[in-house]
């Protein structure tokens, strides 16, 4: 192993020091009380916790270092795994919605890949991962070098590159941890079109998620990851229960409530699932690839990847049991959608937690996610909002959960930060403030930026093209021919009289 | 006793079946079927080429009746079809289709006739 | 690499000194000359043959060590391959059954997934690789420290565990190594979903994989991967021929026959494949996560995972084309869904053999496997029992077969067996007889809990459920929606009028 | 990490001594004045230029040696992640046919699986890889050790291996090498199955790949990655540009317009994709398992696997959004079928450039091959050939394009060799001779296979096969049966009358 | 000539098939199609939500038969279709209507009439 | 007025189209289905197990014609179904069927009769 040197270097910024407009918003949300640990006293006040900060240089020195081949090994296979996420998510969405709008639904993934990619080339990674000087590292990357990825190192691993919790004893190149942070990236924003399914404009989504992406995600990435003020605080999140599934959550929720229903919504037959065979296999897709997701966020191939790993397949495995126990007191019908769902809940779950817990709580953390998120998926039914495929129902309030699971039970058996469980409720307390950042964050955001796009470009179809199907009626094509019928001939002219 | 084909927009199913159900109609069969008529197509791509799709999408219902039924059935076909707004009629909307009909068995009892529709 | 020391310690336990009642009949099955050398004379006899047991410590001494990041990595990555297994064996049975039954079929596998997963959290693990003291290692692991994981090291490799056949140069935390034994204990009940496709109530299914995972597999896997007893015979088994696919097929079979054959069968028109695609795709996956399951029972990157990985590769090769042969030859017609028949079954012989045979015999092992399992797939049609998607002619005869020609073609240029190639004729002999073994096992175990199902919940749906279809008339749900008529709506009422 | 030794040897073998008749055509095409500096007058010219020619050993010595265990993990999982693009390849090219031939044009990525990885284990693997004595190591490999493999260690790395670019630091087992390497002889030419999709015998198909295999692309590969006269110019491919896209596009163009058009073609109804959305899914799967592809052509895990997996997402996801933005000029329509299409097309033009250009010209590299791609595929309506889903359109053209602008972009920044936009305008002239030679080729080559099978078993079905389609005319068997019609029994007599 | 139409339970075709061939019918139509009716329908689940479902598979056969094959033809249809034990008829087995049939003609040799049903 | 039912190859539908458009019949209803008549089907194999396939894929178009269509529409029919080398008709080719039709009406605009054809 050619481990160089450990991360070091004086960590002596500390305090928060700027206070912008949308830090006074938290400060608003959470009272003074728990602000007044957050802008500096509590981290000392817990002796053990060591937290993300401590393995993050916000003093933009990054050096090169040698790597290690089995954690880039490692590194290289779990970021294909993130990837195939887009399909399987495609997959999982696309075999929900009705017929009409199969490919218009996948396609919210695949341009999402595409999309964000590229963002990410431009400044997204700067955004998120850059470093900053002075105050502004607290709120933002901004670091040309990392600009269209020309300073990027294309070979070796570096030093001070923020957010690699992980990364010290086995470092990677830089270029796998960026692309591996790039389907993060990714991904979050195509979880929300969960959401606003059958009804948006392709143009205001393409739209949506390249700002959502530059003004939502990156920043909070840059907060909890990349040595912002959050990750200041001493909250834990190992593979993005915040960042990931409460923002994509809660955005799905405020743009689909700004959005509107769905043209029949909730007494029309709108919901008639095309293919959830396709379903189950997306939600199996979704659970191989992540494990690239979650034991990836090791960011190394070691131990904690494996216990990641293990957390990750128990949890998710309950979930899914406990989803169909829920509907099974319900209504008598453990459905194959029902599990399929109970895992998505369960990873969600776990995401957080998986790297902070002790091995025996998984199966407690996926109980728990499948029940709450069966609840959660009700939700929509009593208040009459349209949160068509229940991104908010799964991946925010199990993104929620999970945040709050791991403050119960982080243990320093595993990791370096101790829960209830451990006898420290103050970082239960912790991640509810930092989890509510990110839901202001989210909300206020989203909203923002659906209001623009709705003065701008417009956020729906019209009403013909939403019966018709989106997927003819923007993008010109049909999802399923498996009937005889032949295709009419693109050369026989006058059949429109 | 008649034999009413209706061909109509997808969409309208749920509407018209509601329609035919206030005037007692509930029994009917229902198709996927396709259509040409005036109703001007949508255009698809492949990779760049063009495909002009004439042929549409509709339902096609078929309804046995007794005599005293044709006319609800038909005006409540057409109250439940018509996709304008105000219940104004559109090109597509479809057609109804009124062909005489001789018998009926049912299959359960064996009964014949009106009373079996 | 961080190899701090090699596996050592006394291994001077050697005898079976327990008589079961399970090996009584075991004993009746093979006879006494048979017997005699199991009982611990025979590995000595035969020069150079080191086995199974040779690598595992019964003696209950885990103990931390340093872990291989390369092989980590790998370890990782094919647990990840394995659990992809689930959603391809979905795809793969789930096209293959009537549309009406597709998501029933989908849903044994994912069932398997959540279940066996709780189970092995439970208990599952310490049951199969647990140590136990005394006598008793030789039937079953029972140590308090494995039950709820509550000891299992999170994060570091340990000695002691049973049944980590190369592990010893480059080992991985035990973790990943629990885990990926986890995969092979779902996936390994979630086959004989196969023949009792189409009619098995699911909740009497849950209870089945259950007990057969509990009573059945955690005890076979104990025996030749725990440290028990078959595994001081000196029989081989790289990835699970035995331990898997046989136990898997006979079991099927006895289930089969026990639960009786489809409505219809063999007249009616049972055999109705609602997406040959999906199942041809399934079979990818399989092959795909099957890298994962043969190349990562090395437990380590290393040249002995590499060869079974080029091993696999070819003999899976082969008998998808000797499939295709075999049946040109009877009807003239090479099948898609031939030559991914061809493919599964070769995957299923080459997976005793992979880590043990020379380069050369992987076509060999392969073409015979296409053409056997082909012959094995009519059998049903011959004695007129209804396994309904051949989980006895492929898994059963396919693993059967592999087992034998491990074997035969075992090499010491490659390990550290010998096969009747090298002159030792002894190997097939106690393959013979530990595939037997299985059989038996498999055989009784699976009759014992089918019967018990069949007394208490009941094993088949109703004949009006089974003619609805079970997607439908037990999940409540309808597999393929892709024409146009919309869905009727909730809402309506009066209209069942 | 087990670096015994570097590869060192010395390369005394310089120029190409034979001049067989291939060489004479080749010769031809490209001018005596290009042919000059190819005889071996370039190479020294440019200095800092190292080729492929620089790391491999014509000199047939294979000396075991350590093997680095994180190498070894990522060839693994990304020899897996090839294999998994002929599921891919499959459900890409299965969408978008007519539902009638959905599973023979799936059966063609399955039988090469099939066909060309027993052709590689019994000579293929020789004829590329293997070492020949004297001049014919320019053209072919001969070396009995590797027939039937035979010769091949299953267990160590060796040394001598030719073709293994990027190998020297940190090598791997020779048999994970050689199954690497028989996936990329496995796709090329399943891609072939694009051009003559719909028509083509199943028999001259299998017949046509052996043969294709054979005298195409292992010499082809031999030539550029196996120490032949290609690869002494100092021309670079990564992964496949030339021996892969190029060879199997331009292949694909003569062998569509030697079958002759679908019946119906242009005019008739011939485009009606079954299930775009298993395209879509099978577009996924291709980038999914092209990072294998891609990053693991750097044959080890360094931080070249890297670059080449950032470079490869960077064009990827911009060649898609090209794509989308031509068709969004011409037509005003985004599809899905487009998004999937560019993104092919991008990793078709990234994969000879991933390993060699800095990272800020892969999103130029993927932007050009989108945009270009798309008019590739316009080609076919412009000059009347059918070639049914785009190969020599999109992989032909895209392969091409990559292999020009890997000369311009080629940075000394990321590897040994020097591009246009480093002042070295003879990579690009060297670039263009090489893929001029692959077309070449690949054209005459292809042209005389179909000739003969033309004059033996035939090429085409006969026409009332192709109007009731492949799947049933062929295999026997029907793609889709998602309606509620019963499948005829069996067993009813009469029925036909 | 007439034509008839039968709306039958999907798993009962082959019943209906076998018993049409018993009385030398062998030409028929057969279509997908759904159908409402007195027959109760099965409720459907997503995500906890409930949908009754009243639209129920069937499949319908198209015959054309001469005159002499009418009552036949129906008899054979009832025979194959029902679903009880014993040859009971049950709720949802379906109907058979008959439409009268004005011409045949088969497009293969132009036959009209009778002789080319 | 005429209500003609077709039972046709599906590959033959564009010709057949494209005939009835020479014809100006432009109006027409095509759906999916199955049929058993004197054309032999295919043989299918699961795993060794044959299956004798004799329900074949066809097409179906309804056409509701006036009296002076009924001619034209069944010559166009005829002339674009065969499918045999110049024109011949072959076995599977298909019939057509003529039902006598009374009434037709317009849903869009609720006219009726001929004119609504
Ligand atoms: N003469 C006809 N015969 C059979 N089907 C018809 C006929 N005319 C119309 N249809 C069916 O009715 C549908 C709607 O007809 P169209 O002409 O588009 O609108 P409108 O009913 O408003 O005139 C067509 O797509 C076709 O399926
Ligand atoms: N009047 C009708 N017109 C058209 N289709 C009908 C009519 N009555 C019944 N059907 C069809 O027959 C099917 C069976 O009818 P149903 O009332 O459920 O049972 P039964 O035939 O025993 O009364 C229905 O699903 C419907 O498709
Ligand atoms: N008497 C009939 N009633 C209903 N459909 C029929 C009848 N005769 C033929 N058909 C339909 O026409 C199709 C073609 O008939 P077939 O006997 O195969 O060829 P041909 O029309 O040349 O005699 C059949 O598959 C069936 O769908």
């Amino acid at each position: 192993m050619q481990v160089l040197q450990a991360f070091a270097g004086p960590s002596s910024w500390r305090g928060v020091r700027a206070a912008p407009v949308v830090m006074m918003l938290l400060l608003m949300m959470t009272g003074s009380a728990m602000a007044q640990p957050a802008g500096g006293g509590l981290a000392p006040a817990i002796p053990g916790v060591a937290t993300l900060a401590a393995t993050t240089l916000p003093t933009g020195a990054w050096a090169k270092r040698a790597y290690d081949t089995g954690s880039t090994a490692w590194m290289l296979a779990a970021t294909a795994l993130v990837m195939i996420m887009m399909p399987g998510l495609a997959l999982y969405y696309g075999g929900i919605v009705r017929k009409k709008n199969f490919l218009a639904t996948m396609m919210t993934s695949y341009s999402a890949l595409g999309i964000i990619c590229v963002q990410w080339f431009l400044f997204g990674y700067m955004l998120a991962f850059g470093t900053s000087s002075g105050w502004l590292q607290n709120i933002i990357g901004w670091e040309p070098s990392r600009l269209l990825m020309l300073g990027v190192d294309p070979i070796h691993a570096v030093t001070g590159v923020p957010g690699a919790p992980a990364g010290g004893e086995f470092p990677v190149p830089e270029t796998i941890f960026n692309i591996f942070q790039a389907m993060f990236a990714v991904i979050t924003p195509a979880l929300i079109a969960g959401s606003i399914a059958e009804r948006m404009k392709f143009s205001a989504w393409c739209a949506f998620i390249f700002l959502w992406g530059t003004f939502v995600y990156d920043p909070l990435a840059h907060f909890i990851w990349g040595g912002g003020w959050l990750a200041q605080l001493g909250a834990v999140d190992f593979a993005g229960g915040t960042v990931v599934h409460i923002s994509s959550g809660v955005s799905g929720l405020v743009a689909a409530i700004m959005i509107g229903k769905r043209l029949g919504y909730p007494k029309g037959n709108i919901i008639q699932p095309n293919s959830l065979g396709l379903t189950l296999t997306g939600a199996g897709l979704l659970w191989f690839g992540w494990y690239g997701f979650n034991a990836g966020s090791a960011n190394a191939a070691n131990g904690l990847a494996c216990a990641a790993f293990l957390n990750t397949t128990i949890a998710t495995a309950m979930a899914g049991l406990a989803w169909n126990f829920a509907e099974w007191c319900h209504h008598r019908r453990p459905t194959t959608l029902g599990i399929a769902s109970g895992f998505v809940a369960g990873l969600v779950a776990i995401t957080p937690a998986c790297g902070y817990v002790a091995l025996w709580s998984s199966p407690i953390i996926g109980f728990l996610a499948g029940v709450v998120c069966y609840g959660g998926a009700q939700l929509k039914t009593i208040f009459g909002y349209d949160d068509a495929l229940d991104a908010f129902g799964v991946h925010g309030i199990g993104g929620f959960l999970g945040a709050m699971l791991t403050g119960v039970f982080a243990s320093t058996a595993i990791n370096t930060t101790a829960g209830v469980i451990d006898g420290n409720w103050y970082q239960l307390a912790l991640q509810f403030y930092v989890a509510g950042d990110a839901v202001l964050l989210a909300a206020v955001g989203t909203a923002v930026i659906v209001w623009v796009l709705d003065k701008t470009i417009g956020l729906r179809v019209s009403d013909s093209v939403e019966i018709e199907g989106l997927d003819v009626g923007i993008h010109g094509e049909n999802g399923w021919q498996v009937g005889d019928i032949p295709a009419p001939s693109a050369v026989l002219p006058g059949n429109a009289m | 006793m008649k034999w009413i084909v209706a061909i109509i927009q997808p969409h309208r199913l749920e509407a018209v079946k509601q329609a035919l159900s206030d005037v007692e109609v509930f029994r009917l069969t229902v198709a996927d079927v396709q259509g040409y008529g005036r109703q001007k197509g949508h255009t698809e791509y492949f990779r760049g080429k063009e495909l002009h799709v004439n042929l549409l999408r509709k339902v096609r219902l078929d309804i046995a009746v007794n005599e005293a039924f044709v006319q609800p059935t038909i005006d409540a076909i057409t109250k439940g079809a018509r996709s304008g707004a105000g219940g104004k009629g559109q090109i597509g909307d479809g057609k109804i289709f009124v062909l005489p009909l001789e018998n009926v068995v049912r299959i359960s009892d064996g009964t014949q006739g009106g009373g079996a529709i």
